[in-house]
């Protein structure tokens, strides 16, 4: 009779907080994203996962000694599992669009507008009553408009490490939700006409051109922007490793078995910190508002930077290859590459859209680092 | 510190951070046309050459071999 | 000459002592069943080397700071090396079976008496002198009858850590030699006419059924026995990865690369517990005793489960695949496949034996929640 | 704690324990039997298509691959 | 402004020391002597990488918390790296051509002489003004003639962790020189007619003998030699995984996705010890020396015992067969192979080159072993 | 330590050493020439037929499969 008190005692049903039922149906809300919706599964499955268990009552899965615990100071804490990632998606990511094509590098520029107007923004909801983000609160939300998650998690893990559930659900969030919240701003920013320009086709890159670009890119970021090399770094070593010709072996390891381990560990993690008391305040309605906010200003500030750059340029630009330099590869790419054809079925953007796509990453990369310096510093 | 304060370093922090990036995304630009002129186009005989092999191949086969190697992949897992 | 007394000094020739020699005698035991004999050699090859690895005098594998030291505590007295290996577990495992007929979850449930009356079991020992189990050693000692290896050392390296190496050894040997140990029990207990009752065919089962059962089952574990999640939760992640379809990266990592990397460790760090001091006991025998027994009264459990709901039951159930819910997947489900076709040649009880052996897993982890509240807590 | 009553409570946790296991894998037969009420059994015509594919394929086309692939897989390792 | 200012102060162009700008020189190098010249690419390409990170001003790589720190301590400093590495290798080792040889033992043996040669060769250096190498770091030095990269790390982190930097960057170009550093020794220790004899053909090796050849190893390991057992028993491990034939999927894992981790690490983590200050000293120009003496003097004593043993066995016995006993599998082997062709177009000693060539990287092995005993003890 | 007493040590070790490494890899070969007394030389026929399998595959196949699984694991990178 004891024993069944004890085990009564310990059920979740005697123990269920409010906060913590809210957080569990948050979790169910993030796997309908991934495994019906196709938002992002790789990382929303083991996020949404994970914040489900971390909000069981009594089960002690973030207690110290439980294994999220264990993984969160293991892996985000130390920073080694977003830089492992980077080093998995540099494996992934071939720069040929790019470097037959250097001028797309100023449309992943521009398109980090959205951080930093998103960081203005942040400041600025401290107006509201209720709202209360510090610089480097304002800066890890902010990189949410770098729609790039293991830059997000980076970030956020070295700024406000209690944001960082609510920043990594909008930054993969987001990251799906580009295929809708990006076509009406494009749309909206261009003509038909702009909309149905054909890019010149990209000459051929040489496999020499391939090697020394993550080597070039590591040499500026060392001479110019130290603070962004953890991230930079890592990603030009995953890409030296696949364009190099030589380590084969490793840069397969490096982008399929084990990029995925981590990944697996990096949503429990970040699920981990799902927790009703992180979660469920205002902030984080601050955080999921922000967010679209960045998205949608990195989108309009590539497509209009391209819109400049067209009329300049000698070479023809579509205005909608803009809009991939706010990243979130290769969803970002295929979305510019979707309306171009509306308007011109003929159309095929989506190599010349991988050139901003990728330099997004680089920006955002970029972005990042220099937020560590000025506000981490 | 007080907001508007506040607001004014997150402003300075907007310009900075701007320019920042497009300097350094610009030098890249600079970087990338330098490596372009100092790299001579290769010649490519290699893919085109594994293209031949597979176009060889009839289509049948080929579609045969997905399959198997499908099927093969799946018992594995 | 000084040199050479010293390398004399340090020989093992020079330093073995008895227990040692008999302790890597049992690890050349281990390592001959897993070899020669097949017997669960995935972790009985790591664990009879680990053992020897650990018996080497002056080697120093288990002092602190050797590998083997590393190794066990940052993989078993955390936890994580038994959870990650029951996510591959899950990620590996079709519940379809079961879906399909779902009443023989009661069977599963049903040989999970061999855990508790080798509960009791263990406790009664204590009236031989020389035997001192604690209640939480015996529950350590019970869960062998899980016939379930993550759960078994799980639980022991929770309860009774210092009996983690032989009820390791115990619960993969007794596995191992489920072919041996069920079919006499099988046959004793079944008339050669209830051995050849024909099965209905199962219903074919939507991957979306399969989609919600893990779903289901944490579920459940949550609201009623939160201190299963650690081991039900785990198993359930894996579970959905393989079956949501949306995350097969992550899955096929999960059932290979991953699991693979953490049973070499698993293995060798629960081999690394098979000192002379620990294993060399009156307390072993006692193990391997009521090991035998737990498997034993498991089987008999399961297939008197059967023959009962056979008699209430519309549709013809085999008692053959009751003994199937000890799990020890799939060697139990073979053998009562095994043991159906002596009886009946066209008699094919692979699929409907395949229900009650997850079930089985199920049961037991379940099982280990239980005594982990009661006796853990 | 004497034997006996160490028994005693073992007895008990034996008893309390099989209540629960039975409970709680009860409380699956339902839950899985109300799962299989609103989900309707689905088409399944993608397996039936792959499995046409091999049809297709001549037996001994698809040992020869399996062969192959066997050969390519032990020369990877 | 502000923020510019402290940007600009923290920019690598601002901090440069000229050491490190020399230690970026020096991991350029290494990934030109990586990718371009093919040297050990999977190693040196993410030393030199680790190299430049380490040396990136106020990055911070190497500080504690850093990634490169922590990988470094987990990896390096516990030993669990290089042991894992072994235990890969020895589950890609074939031992067929070293069982159905055994005599070939004797050339692994005496091309070890290489070892203890440089560890004389390191201590009279110390007469040179400059010099001041303790008898660990000598033996952590001549280790390098070994020609084994995880024995040479694994020692070195015991021995003399602060020159493991220039110990494995030595160990590992001086592999890669192999075919330019062997030829000219080897042929000016032996005639054309010598080059020319053709060796038996060896038997057929059966599965039973390959699995108890590592089981044995072991077994006299732990008998005589337990300082040598980390080493010899992970290599043991691997090569019992590949020889059994029930684990192959572990054994797979071992060779594959473990290895690769593992590798990228290893070589960040090495790497990360090449700082100016403990790279750019006179040291280094020491190591580098004996480095290149060590590999010398083992191809010479390997070929001179081949000639030794070629007179008084029954068999012939090609003496640049004897070369590949310094290890550096399987380049020595096949720069036996070249050398004896040139002088006998149909003479292929490839097979019989891998029996001493196997049998070096035990004997280097036990070398380590033995000196861990002695001077390390 | 004088140097010439470090000297001394070294030669010690030198001579050691050598003895010890011929010592150990002398019994190895002992040991593996007693293994190979007791071990029979097994029939391999397995491998042959292994062999067999290949052998009625036409060379243009296998040269197809070969292709095909190239071009599929570079597709699965
Ligand atoms: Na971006
Ligand atoms: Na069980
Ligand atoms: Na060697």
């Amino acid at each position: 009779m004891e024993g069944l008190l004890k085990l009564w005692n310990d059920t979740g049903l005697a123990n269920f907080e409010v906060g913590q039922v809210v957080m569990m149906a948050v979790g169910a809300l993030l796997l309908y994203l991934a495994i019906v919706r196709g938002y992002e599964p790789l990382l929303l499955l083991p996020i949404g996962f994970g914040c489900v268990l971390a909000n069981i009552p009594m089960a002690g899965f973030t207690d110290e000694g439980g294994m999220l615990w264990y993984v969160y100071h293991v892996g985000i804490e130390t920073g080694v599992f977003p830089l492992l990632i980077f080093m998995g998606v540099g494996a992934m990511t071939d720069f040929g669009a790019l470097i037959a094509n250097p001028k797309m590098l100023f449309l992943g520029a521009s398109a980090q507008f959205g951080i930093f107007a998103t960081l203005f923004g942040a400041i600025a909801l401290n107006l509201v009553p209720g709202f209360e983000f510090s610089l480097a609160d304002a800066s890890a939300i902010a990189i949410i408009g770098g729609a790039d998650g293991p830059t997000a998690i980076f970030l956020a893990s070295k700024l406000a490490p209690e944001l960082l559930g609510a920043i990594a659900v909008a930054a993969y969030s987001y990251m799906a939700l580009v295929p809708i919240i990006q076509p009406p701003i494009m749309k909206a920013l261009t003509s038909v006409k702009e909309r149905e320009i054909v890019m010149e086709q990209l000459r051929p890159v040489s496999k020499k051109e391939k090697v020394f670009f993550p080597l070039a890119v590591l040499f500026a970021t060392v001479l110019f922007l130290p603070a962004a090399t953890p991230l930079v770094g890592m990603f030009c070593l995953g890409n030296l490793m696949r364009e190099c010709g030589v380590v084969d072996r490793l840069s397969s390891t490096a982008q399929n078995e084990l990029i995925n381990i981590v990944t697996i560990f990096l949503g429990l993690a970040v699920g981990s910190k799902l927790s009703a008391e992180k979660f469920l305040t205002i902030e984080t309605i601050g955080i999921l508002l922000l967010g679209a906010v960045a998205f949608s200003i990195g989108t309009a500030s590539g497509v209009m930077m391209a819109k400049v750059m067209g009329r300049f340029s000698k070479t023809p630009i579509n205005p909608l290859v803009g809009a991939a330099g706010v990243s979130a590869v290769p969803m970002a790419a295929r979305v510019a590459n979707k309306v171009g054809l509306e308007a011109n079925p003929h159309n095929f953007l989506l190599m010349h859209a991988m050139g901003p796509n990728v330099a997004g990453v680089l920006g955002s990369a970029v972005a990042a680092g220099i937020l560590l310096a000025i506000v981490g510093g | 510190m007080d907001v508007f304060e506040a607001l004014s370093t997150a402003a300075n922090i907007m310009l900075l951070g701007m320019v920042c990036v497009f300097a350094f995304l610009g030098l890249l630009v600079i970087v990338i046309n330098t490596i372009a002129k100092y790299c001579p186009e290769e010649a490519k005989a290699a893919p085109a050459k594994q293209n031949n092999v597979n176009d060889q191949v009839s289509p049948d086969v080929v579609a045969a071999i997905s399959a198997a190697v499908h099927k093969y992949r799946k018992s594995r897992d």
